[in-house]
């Protein structure tokens, strides 16, 4: 779960982290006041989940109230990447001589958190390891010591030079270690983490995912998770305890386990169509999980026709077709539905589906193209 | 031969009383696993009736479980909050082989297990896997047996259902299996694929690997560089998530693609790279296993 | 660092552990108003450095709290193997169904925390251990995981039948390991740990040794230190930086190095003397160290010799020497003082103690062997 | 020969610029052992100038230290609040022999530290410890030189000036030794009795060991059971501490007696029944040092 620039700032104060201070607002006359509170020259900042804000025009910097005013005007209802802009961050503008990135996040190679460091912060850091990997420093963390104090003096050694920055900065490190731990944080990052001219080692900007897997012991992180910021068919999803991804395509896709979901999008594709969806109904048969994939599928004008693949191991296919015939009986449904499903008592299932006037295939590349030759004609 | 788990495993299940738990280990035991012991903390004296109305004895640990059972394998099927210390405590009572099925175990809680279960000296299989079957010998997890047959080819595979299917379908063409495991879709995991295909490369009886990868990570890479080091028989792999959009969570929590890593045309292209026949649709792998056994 | 119940009861409420209430007075007074306070019957407790409080008359049932005055009043002041009882704690009594034992401490030989447990509490655990070994349970915690969860369920299981005291316990457990490592302790234990007749498991008594390596870190646990409960001799000593423990013999010893100022020891007791203290001024030749030094050893009555035995390795034995030489000019001491320096600079340093009208020895057994006679002629 | 340090040892200290490393760092050097590095953070590209006016080059990390001087051992000089820490320092950067003069490390930090230097497979010696001599090759920590002298005898001991007492005796008699290991007072220690033991079993010039213990622990009972079945060659012992009164800590951390065991009496005993001379006074081990070699 990605959260805001202003709530991973949050974070990062809790854990000690020198933030400086800002204020989250959703409108003009929010922003002015809030400029006018700080006084000077002040940031405003879109809060979206996704990068390049800068490039596109999101983060803007005002020297009076009025002109903050003005940049919030434009930058909130903004769209940025598909996300339109509802939160803008005003925050105190910073005098700037050195800007550093440090990071951490959840390595699968080294199988422990793996800090990043470099003295080039302020830019994409994968833009950094492309260009100059040397100026990047990696130091995988031992889950069972977590952070050693010599690790992040070395980093912060790195770089600064000056004993007080290096100072300051290994404090930050293991604060910043301390909020990736204590959130259950996939990953964790201050870009650019900056020296001010009295020497001051700052954090301006933040950024953190969470672990969806870490989040039923954190409700108060639960609660950064913004509705706003995700289609409203994905949202749904997850409340029905499904894994569903908005795509751009026509296919509306209903399959048992995310690797067979994925199989089928790409053959979807194979087959010259295209998925309007990713979505995992899990090993359960309740109806009310097909009722729900299938509202969400349907809530999608694009959707052309609908593509169940199910593949009955554990769950039972004779389940799923009670289920498939029970949801299209609750909810009216007008696109066309193509069903395979194989596996454990499968014939029942076909039996159950036929009477209810379904198509019903048992080989996953048949059921596929006829969906896409359906769709294509639509 | 099969590898990890055979007619020799002595099987404890962790949470042998909880809804999966119960359910699976029915099947299990169904299978001809020898399921010796259950563990559910506090229920430790009672005992937990199969089918056949045979009891498997419950323990309040796994440590009593070992003691008592001499068991060797464990199966957890406890709730995520306390799946990696489930896992822990298997490791610690000495069991040398642990398969975790539990979905969404917090990752850096996983980090520390895996640790554990290293500095104990154990393997551990998942989370968030279908487990394992050797045909005809032991299934531990809850991959549907009824799939498969015993035969020359090792599945290996971090997805469940896409993996049932193109076992299926080997088994439908009549090419069975020595073991097919499911490694798991997060991004820690303990058994990876390199670890299976060396025990695969070890196993006399595996004539053919068939590794089924998908977006997110590298391990398939690696998998394919160590497939053209040390592999000698042929490796046919497959990649789920060709359509997927980069920065998107499919379902597993591993399934993501980060930065430029992890794509699955860079997979299969690395596949290709290290002489792993690729299959472009999951029907395509039950056709280039056929080739390679020049069947 | 020795901690009384009191405060190792403190320390265990801090960290969660379910401590029946209690309150520390001085008077007698003050035992029957806290006793009022609580109200039903109550234990009258004598806080002193040592075990076997019970048997030497130190803990006494009140059934009211006249009763609770009349027994303060006798443990007030009361000797307890040396120790002076100077407070009490009162504390409510509590019914007991069952008694166990829980304690972790630093082991050697695993090199790392230990936790014993039994279900026969109440009692000495070094006699459970002798009689009844089976009735413990060990387990060693690997420093770099910590205590583990099922490591605590299986103690509390090995303790408990009754899932809901395995609860309780499990969590008690966890909650006696961090008291342990927030607060550096060598030893923490919870003996009796009991269940009362309602199913509630509580801590009724505690004790806790803390680290003295670890105090630094912890002002507010070295704050704890009773200097009432140790001889002034040895508050002074720790003040001077000295180490120091006094004994019951009338040679005065004062060596450097603590393994040669137990040899020394040991060397008076070989040739029939009796050592009167151990005492390491260390490495230094500070002669604010040998004034403290001597100051402290001529303070005890008993003291009949001085005897001074230093190896000069880095330490200068002509720093030594003058350091003798000054500190007997700033105190005016009547005790024979034997002294024997060898090592770095020997030869300076016995013309300068020769020339300050000192004795001097090069030879450990000559210095101490005629230190002992001279002691047993005084 | 000699054990753990001799004349390739390659020494960075860490803590070089404070009173006692910088003192004993001339002093180290003056004896002949080649101080190649230093270690002060902040202090990093400054240099120490040694006695001989030859400059010692100062780094920020040992890992810098490491990768410019290719240092293989190194002693620390820190206070206690940093020590476990310069010790996982100095683990990390692969440092093979790490030797902690510091005295008053908590011990909690140290059983953590511990642990580490074994992961990493260094060897830690002390903390609170006088560190080693191996006469004529290298010295490194604070063992006063001149009292030593090359020789057949390997002494261990858990104190520091009462080892000096016995070395100098032997230097005195014209008995050198091959090395002098000071492991230190404290409860929890990297380098034990018995892993002195077994280098100098290994060392072919060691023709004697004198053991110098002290009340506290039961390191001296296991070494002595050691002694008994892996030692060949004859070995001294003394234990200090034999009038310490139960309870009460005699200077050094781990120098207490708790419950019935670790006392002075209970050691020698067992020194006896393990085949250890044991010396009485500390005036004895030159004498039964004497006696072992024949001399």
């Amino acid at each position: 779960m990605d959260i805001h620039e202003y709530q991973a700032k949050e974070l990062f104060r809790n854990a000690g982290v020198p933030v400086p201070p800002g204020e989250v607002v959703t409108t003009p006359e929010e922003a002015e006041a809030a400029a006018a509170s700080f006084g000077g020259q002040v940031v405003v900042k879109a809060q979206v989940h996704t990068g390049g804000r800068g490039k596109a025009g999101g983060v803007k910097l005002a020297s009076s109230p009025e002109e903050a005013r003005a940049h919030a005007e434009k930058i909130l209802g903004m769209d940025i990447k598909g996300f339109t802009v509802e939160k803008v961050l005003v925050t105190p503008a910073e005098d700037i001589e050195t800007e550093a990135y440090v990071g951490v996040l959840v390595d699968r190679s080294t199988q422990s958190p793996v800090f990043m460091v470099s003295p080039e912060g302020g830019v994409d850091i994968e833009e950094v390891a492309e260009t100059n990997p040397e100026a990047i420093r990696k130091v995988a963390i031992d889950p069972r010591y977590g952070l050693l104090p010599h690790q992040a003096y070395a980093m912060a050694a790195f770089l600064y030079d000056e004993p007080s920055q290096v100072k300051q900065a290994t404090k930050i490190i293991g604060q910043l270690h301390d909020a990736f731990t204590a959130n259950a944080c996939s990953l964790a990052e201050i870009n650019p983490l900056i020296v001010t001219p009295a020497g001051e080692v700052k954090a301006i900007d933040a950024k953190v995912s969470i672990d969806e897997s870490g989040l039923f012991r954190l409700p108060e992180v639960e609660a950064y998770r913004d509705l706003d910021s995700e289609p409203a068919s994905e949202t749904k999803a997850r409340e029905a305890g499904l894994s569903f991804v908005k795509l751009d395509g026509n296919v509306g896709c209903c399959v048992n386990g995310a690797g067979l979901a994925m199989a089928t999008m790409d053959l979807v594709k194979y087959y010259g169509g295209e998925p309007a969806n990713f979505l995992d109904i899990g090993g359960s048969s309740n109806p009310d999980k097909v009722v729900a994939a299938l509202e969400i599928i349907t809530s999608d004008p694009s959707v052309e026709v609908i593509l169940f693949n199910i593949f009955g191991g554990i769950t039972r296919c004779d389940d799923v077709a009670k289920g498939i015939v029970e949801a299209t009986k609750r909810i009216d449904i007008e696109t066309p539905i193509f069903i395979r499903l194989t596996g454990t008592n499968e014939t029942e299932a076909l039996e159950i589906l036929k009477e209810a006037g379904f198509s019903a295939y048992t080989s996953m590349d048949e059921v596929v193209e006829t969906a896409v030759q359906h769709a294509a004609k639509a | 031969m099969s590898i990890f788990i055979d007619d020799t495993t002595r099987l404890v299940v962790q949470g042998i009383t909880g809804r999966d738990g119960s359910f699976h280990t029915r099947q299990m035991a169904a299978y001809g696993t020898q399921v010796v012991a259950g563990v559910t903390p506090g229920k430790g004296g009672q005992t937990f009736e199969l089918d056949d109305g045979s009891q498997v004895p419950i323990f309040d640990t796994v440590e009593d479980a070992v003691e008592e059972t001499a068991a060797n394998a464990s199966v957890i099927y406890v709730p995520p909050a306390f799946a990696a210390s489930a896992i822990m405590e298997a490791a610690d009572a000495g069991i040398d082989f642990i398969t975790a099925i539990t979905e969404g175990v917090p990752v850096q809680d996983m980090a520390r297990a895996n640790a554990y279960v290293l500095d104990c000296g154990a393997r551990l299989l998942g989370p968030n896997c279908p487990g394992l079957i050797s045909p005809g010998k032991a299934k531990v997890g809850i991959i549907p047996a009824q799939i498969t047959t015993p035969g020359p080819v090792g599945v290996i595979s971090r997805s469940g259902t896409l993996t049932y299917e193109a076992v299926n379908q080997l088994t439908q063409a009549g090419i069975g299996q020595t073991t097919c495991v499911g490694i798991g879709g997060d991004p820690i995991i303990g058994t990876d694929f390199i670890d299976c295909l060396e025990a695969f490369q070890e196993d006399p009886d595996t004539e053919a690997i068939v590794m089924i990868g998908e977006i997110g990570g590298t391990d398939e890479q690696d998998a394919a560089r160590w497939v053209n080091q040390h592999v000698d028989v042929p490796v046919i792999g497959f990649i789920a998530g060709q359509t997927a959009p980069p920065g998107r969570r499919m379902g597993h929590a591993g399934a993501i693609i980060s930065g430029s890593a992890g794509t699955a045309e860079e997979k299969m292209k690395t596949f290709e790279e290290n002489g792993i026949a690729v299959a472009k649709r999951p029907v395509d792998i039950r056709d280039l296993v056929k080739e390679a056994l020049g069947v």
